[in-house]
């Protein structure tokens, strides 16, 4: 018996139907048919699917979809502004911080939580936030420069 | 290969009160209580728990939040790890409790997991599960006959094994305030530097008096046995010295002695005794300086 | 008559000739020979690559064999 | 042709395809849903080695909103052979790991698959099929396949490579290399080390699980989405599997979530094809993590002994290797790879090397990445560091004394052109990083690393258009920044600026035939494709551009992208650009197209080096590493950005290979650990920076010199890293990975034996 759930996903009021057991990622990715949130092993050790729930980082395969109700969901999809990236996706671009892909949406949006809460993080800082979003491709060399860049080029702004 | 089959009629309940929660659990034996659904949700997709129903109990205000009072700590047992993480009281007075919270899983674990839910899933290696024993930890639970209160060192019976009963869940785990000169600390092994199970696990309190010798202390390991434990004989070595390198051979090798481990995919019998004993050690000495610092 | 080196895993079944000398204008035609000449090589020969003048050819065919090639059986490799 | 300056190859623009990358929009293989879409699941075997003797779907045909349910029986026998990226693939061997027929061999093998409405119908119907099977004892090590009357896998199969052979056995096969006499070569040698090396099954370890839609239409024909390294190799194989002609199989690739060598062979795609052909719906068909490392393609678990005799001044004078290399449930390890590799670096005057492809009851093989020359590197690299130690040789200095250079001949037969073996070395040795001191507690360790790079098959098309514009099509999927890398070539051939040239993947109906992604081929052989086919559209703009001034076209030169007037034109005397010519298509003669394709001989040989410093906890036996450092011949860096990465990401997969990733197996042959908790990949906070040295020697074989660099950085870690920990503890642990717990047993062990004793 499929449950209505009403919550809102990057700003925007959504709703949507799902079996009481489905899980957040799985609504996103096939109700809501937002596909930038990955699914890598769903058990809630890849990092692939993260998203922010409440502006809490979270692996969204290990959220029941109807804990969403009356609650904010920030997806990948929600960080660009209109039509400027978020500095992370530009400084992601420019360091080529990526090669496959797969993993990129979920350290985008756990990096932008880490530069929310802590806008200045060291290096150790950014690789401990991280250790939580696997990636095979890249040795994270790039990704923990793309990130420090991101947050200088943010601190420089906020001056 | 597992396969069990979901029936498609799984409910989802979000009780807004304690006493609607245990009517749900009580009525529906094969209900499960989510917290954070890091354990319990892994489980389910691997398809080993087959649910009635997931009774979510993060709506009900008394099982979220962290508060002091006069007589010590109340931790919400549905309150997220960051939560308990970035509270400055549980940083200040309970330090080794935040390293053993802070080290369940990563961000996004942190995230979800909670501490309850934690201690609930029994596991022998869970690391909040030492550092709450040290501390002298209760466990508050909620039942059909009311409320009672366990010590935590006595909530785990086995792996996966509480003294829950049908129709109960852990609303609350309550730490007294920390004598003074008395501090905590929590270590673990794991190969990586994140995201791994322990393979073992210490926590460690300590007292000082005004000269820096220890009066007091407690010793708790994991991952070493079927449930974490409590080490008497460590924290006798402890007690009297001025954590001398001999007075920490002696806890550390009464850990060793303590421990009962099994060989399993994360790590040895031989290699679990060693290394438990090193990491009382060296969570003795984080303690004791964190205890004159204070 | 190009030189055709065999690794010593194929030298049992040419009576443990290691290096011959064949007439053959193309590859395809050179092996031809080689397991006409050596039938029990023959079904050896599928898991092999061949290199020409240092140039290894994963699908040995129709690529030209001079009259003073260097030709080498190479083990054949799945890349990654 | 290195001294050539070049104007866009060497620079680092923005990939074409990031933006969709970092948005979410980029459509990796389970991201795709169509109407009417039915979800598949696969039933595989609970147990290690057993005979399948009856399947009973009936109970499953009748849960609610099953479409269609297939076993073995639905695939046709098939003989065949296909020749699949590099190695010649028995087709019944794939056909039977995608579903088996008679035998399940390992933990995990498919044995039937069902399609429904909903993921939770599929797996209700599939915890009602009821096989039975007769259990068999299974044999998970190469010392159980080869141990006298072990069970047999292949009742049929004969050791290949052995004269007159007969069965039974489980060695699929004997390769051997030799030259000159090693016996001569021990006698004279001064010092010999000989070492039994081990390393376990560890698996590519890419983050998104194996995922394809296919529908199968009442025309009979076969469309499939899928996450591949090559489409055209999936269309082979659908098509031979499923007995249809392939000329009725379109697969249309989509971005791939990593694929390492383990996204070449099918597993999901022909079961998704055959229930669509009987549901007459589309199927979505996505692996678990669970099922990715349990019934995919990890690598082969070895048991590798070497020995190696040295003279005073650290001259090798003789080598020799048993390489067995684990198969999995078919015939095919890369063991014939790691024997050509083993000592590639080097110009040994006598070596004898045999191998041997043995299969067991685990997961068939796939490549991973440089297939076979990591393990053979560690063993030898290790032997080779001890070595050094006995003769009190510079570890630099005793592989330069033996490195092969220019006109030696490898040891796998033919003479090497230019090759980066010295350089490399050299570079290593003026490095700070190689004189820098150490703390306590703490090793350096330098491992050399080779591999072949691919040829093949490739094919491009370059499109002009009116406003000089370009679009350039390939049939690679691009998993590490290709299409960046041919949007330069183009640039630079054509001369028009990178962001106007777009770079399309296409599918197998739209690309020329092209081989997979993956034996670090793409830049070189497509690469080289994309410039002939550039250079094609440069012809036909010099041709226009003689129309245009009615002049012979030799008369034409062509610089930094514009068509040169000779002296003494009348008609807009002065250079036309690429932009010019393209206005005026239509009048001097239409569209234009350029195309090009081409079989390209292997790419060259690859080498590498690397310097690893690590501390080891000596109460605990846990490893952190503290500084890495790797050199790489790459020939040519076409996009340097993406070169480095793919050397730091096969830097970081060969540190988790030496320290801590492993099947673990129960002694019914089951894995346990199969997921990311407990198959250790390194994450972010285990690594430091990783710090790249491109070396560039020109490889002859390409016009601007590149060399394939996307498998080399994963062969020297190994070594790297067990050549670190013997400095940190005094200990040569030969048996990967080195976890905290085997690290301690070793420290604890060597404590206890008398000083001296290493």
């Amino acid at each position: 018996m499929k449950l209505h759930i009403e919550t809102t996903i990057n700003g925007e009021p959504a709703e949507y139907l799902c079996e009481p057991h489905e899980t957040l990622l799985s609504v996103l990715r096939n109700g809501v048919g937002l596909t930038g949130t990955k699914e890598g092993c769903s058990t809630g050790d890849c990092g692939a699917c993260s998203v922010l729930l409440d502006g809490r980082l979270v692996p969204s395969c290990l959220v029941l979809a109807p804990e969403a109700q009356g609650r904010t969901v920030t997806t990948i999809e929600g960080l660009a502004r209109g039509d400027r990236l978020h500095p992370l996706q530009q400084k992601f671009l420019e360091h080529a911080a990526l090669q496959c892909g797969i993993c990129t949406p979920g350290f985008i949006v756990a990096a932008a939580a880490l530069l929310d809460k802590n806008p200045n993080p060291t290096e150790t800082e950014v690789r401990y936030w991280l250790a939580g979003n696997l990636c095979r491709c890249t040795g994270y060399d790039k990704i923990i420069k793309a990130v420090l860049d991101s947050s200088a080029q943010l601190q420089k702004a906020a001056v | 290969m597992a396969y069990h089959f979901r029936m498609p009629a799984i409910r989802y309940e979000a009780p807004r009160s304690v006493a609607e929660a245990v009517r749900l659990i009580q009525t529906d034996p094969g209900a499960r209580v989510l917290a954070g659904g890091t354990d319990l949700l892994v489980q389910f997709h691997a398809g080993l728990r087959q649910p009635t129903a997931f009774v979510d109990i993060k709506r009900i205000p008394e099982l979220v939040g962290v508060s002091l009072d006069a007589n010590g700590l109340r931790l919400g047992a549905a309150t997220a790890a960051a939560v308990v993480c970035e509270h400055p009281d549980v940083r200040a007075l309970w330090p080794g409790v935040v390293d053993a919270v802070h080290l369940i899983g990563s961000t996004q674990i942190q995230g979800r997991g909670t501490v309850g839910g934690n201690l609930c899933n029994g596991s022998p290696a869970a690391d909040s599960t030492c550092a709450l024993i040290v501390n002298r930890a209760d466990c508050v639970i909620a039942g059909p006959k009311g409320e009672r209160v366990v010590a935590v060192e006595n909530f785990c019976i086995a792996p996966g094994k509480t003294v829950l009963e049908t129709g109960e869940f852990l609303v609350a785990v309550r730490l007294p305030r920390p004598a003074p000169r008395t501090a905590d600390a929590y270590l673990r092994l794991i190969p990586r530097t994140e995201m791994d199970i322990a393979v073992a696990g210490a926590a460690v309190s300590i007292t000082l008096d005004g000269s820096g010798m220890c009066t007091a202390a407690r010793v708790a390991i994991g991952a070493v046995a079927p449930t974490a434990l409590l080490v008497p004989e460590a924290a006798k070595a402890l007690v009297g010295s001025r954590l001398e390198d001999d007075a920490l051979a002696r806890a550390a090798a009464a850990a060793s002695v303590a421990a009962k481990p099994i060989d399993d995919k994360r790590g040895t019998v031989a290699y679990r005794k060693s290394v438990a004993g090193v990491l009382v050690k060296r969570a003795a000495k984080i303690a004791a300086g964190r205890a004159k610092g204070h | 008559m190009a030189t055709v080196h065999l690794p010593s895993g194929l030298t049992q079944f040419t009576g443990g000739l290691s290096t011959l000398t064949i007439e053959a204008p193309r590859v395809a035609d050179l092996l031809a020979t080689l397991a006409a000449r050596y039938p029990e090589l023959g079904p050896q020969l599928d898991q092999v690559a061949v290199a020409v003048d240092g140039e290894i050819y994963q699908d040995p065919g129709y690529q030209a064999v001079r009259p003073t090639s260097e030709v080498h059986l190479v083990p054949r490799i799945a890349g990654g | 042709m290195s001294e050539r300056v070049f104007k866009y190859i060497g620079t680092r623009p923005i990939r074409h395809d990031g933006v969709d990358k970092v948005t979410g929009r980029a459509n990796y293989g389970a991201d795709l849903t169509l109407p009417g879409m039915l979800h598949g699941a696969v039933l595989r075997s609970p147990h290690a080695h057993a005979r399948i003797v009856s399947i009973d779907t009936s109970a499953a045909e009748a849960v609610a909103g099953i479409k269609a349910i297939v076993t073995g029986k639905d695939f046709p026998e098939t003989t065949a052979k296909l020749a699949l990226g590099e190695a010649a693939i028995d087709l019944h061997d794939i056909a039977d790991n995608v579903i088996a027929r008679t035998k399940v061999l390992y933990g995990g093998h498919a044995v039937a698959a069902v399609a429904a409405t909903n993921p939770d119908a599929a797996r209700e119907a599939l915890s009602k099929i009821n096989v039975v099977y007769d259990v068999l004892k299974p044999v998970l090590t190469v010392d159980q396949a080869t141990a006298p009357n072990a069970p047999i896998l292949h009742d049929a199969m004969v050791t290949k490579g052995v004269k007159d052979a007969k069965g039974p056995t489980n060695v699929a096969a004997r390769m051997e290399l030799k030259r000159g006499d090693v016996e001569k070569g021990f006698a004279e040698a001064d010092v010999v080390v000989e070492r039994e090396y081990r390393t376990p099954t560890v698996h590519q370890g890419y983050i998104e699980p194996h995922a394809c839609v296919a529908r199968f239409g009442e025309d009979g024909r076969a469309v499939v989405w899928c996450s591949t390294q090559g489409p055209f190799a999936v269309r082979d194989q659908v098509a031979a599997i499923v007995g249809i002609d392939p000329a009725l199989v379109k697969v249309i690739p989509s971005e791939i979530g990593g694929g390492f060598g383990g996204k070449i062979v099918v597993y999901l795609e022909p079961l998704a094809v055959a229930l669509s052909r009987k549901a007459q719906r589309p199927v979505k068909m996505v692996m678990s993590r669970d099922e990715v490392f349990k019934a995919s393609g990890p690598t082969s678990g070895t048991k590798i002994r070497v020995k190696i005799g040295a003279k005073r001044d650290g001259t090798v004078t003789a080598a020799s290797a048993s390489l067995y290399y684990e198969a999995g449930a078919y015939r095919g390890s890369p063991a014939g790879a790691g024997m050509a590799c083993a000592y590639a670096p080097y110009k040994f005057p006598n070596f004898f090397i045999e191998a041997f492809d043995v299969v067991v009851n685990k997961p068939k093989v796939a490549a991973y990445r440089a297939p076979g020359s990591p393990m053979a590197s560690f063993a030898v690299e290790s032997t080779l560091d001890e070595i050094a130690r006995e003769l009190r040789l510079d570890a630099v200095d005793l592989r330069l004394k033996n490195a092969a250079a220019e006109g030696d001949h490898a040891p796998y037969g033919p003479a090497y052109g230019p090759i980066g073996v010295k350089t490399i070395l050299d570079a290593v040795k003026n490095h700070p990083h190689w004189s820098a001191p150490l703390g306590r507690n703490q090793g350096r360790g330098l491992a050399l690393g080779f591999w072949f790079n691919g040829g093949m098959n490739s094919s491009a098309t370059v499109l002009l258009n009116p406003d000089g514009s370009a679009a350039v099509i390939t049939g690679n999927p691009d998993i590490g920044g290709t299409r960046a890398a041919q949007a330069l070539m183009v640039s630079e051939e054509l001369g028009i600026p990178v962001e106007r040239v777009r770079p399309i993947v296409a599918d197998t109906d739209t690309s020329g035939m092209t081989d997979v992604t993956g034996g670090s081929r793409v830049c070189y052989a497509t690469g080289m494709a994309v410039i002939n086919a550039a250079r094609d559209v440069r012809e036909q703009l010099r041709a226009r551009a003689a129309k245009i001034w009615d002049v012979d076209v030799e008369s034409i030169k062509w610089e930094d992208g514009q068509a040169i007037p000779p002296p003494g034109v009348e008609k807009a005397p002065h250079p036309l650009g690429v932009a010019d010519i393209g206005a005026k298509m239509a009048h001097t003669g239409g569209p234009i197209v350029g195309r090009a394709s081409l079989y390209a001989p292997m790419a060259g040989p690859g080498f590498g080096a690397h310097i690893c410093d690590l501390e080891v906890d000596p109460e605990t036996g846990r490893t952190t590493i503290l500084r890495y450092t790797a050199f790489q011949d790459v020939g040519k860096a076409v996009h340097p950005s993406y070169v480095e990465g793919q050397i730091q990401g096969g830097a970081a997969q060969g540190i988790g290979w030496a320290l801590n990733e492993e099947y673990v197996y129960n002694p019914s042959g089951l894995m346990e650990n199969a997921g990311f908790l407990d198959y250790r990949m390194p994450v972010a906070s285990d690594l430091p920076m990783i710090e790249t040295v491109l070396i560039e020697v020109a490889n002859p074989l390409h016009p601007y010199g590149v060399r394939g660099v996307g498998e080399v950085p994963i062969v020297p870690p190994l070594a790297a890293v067990a050549n670190a920990v013997r400095q940190a503890t005094g200990i040569r642990f030969t048996e990967l990975p080195l976890s905290p717990p085997r690290v301690l047993a070793g420290i604890e062990q060597a404590s206890r034996q008398p000083v001296g004793v290493s």
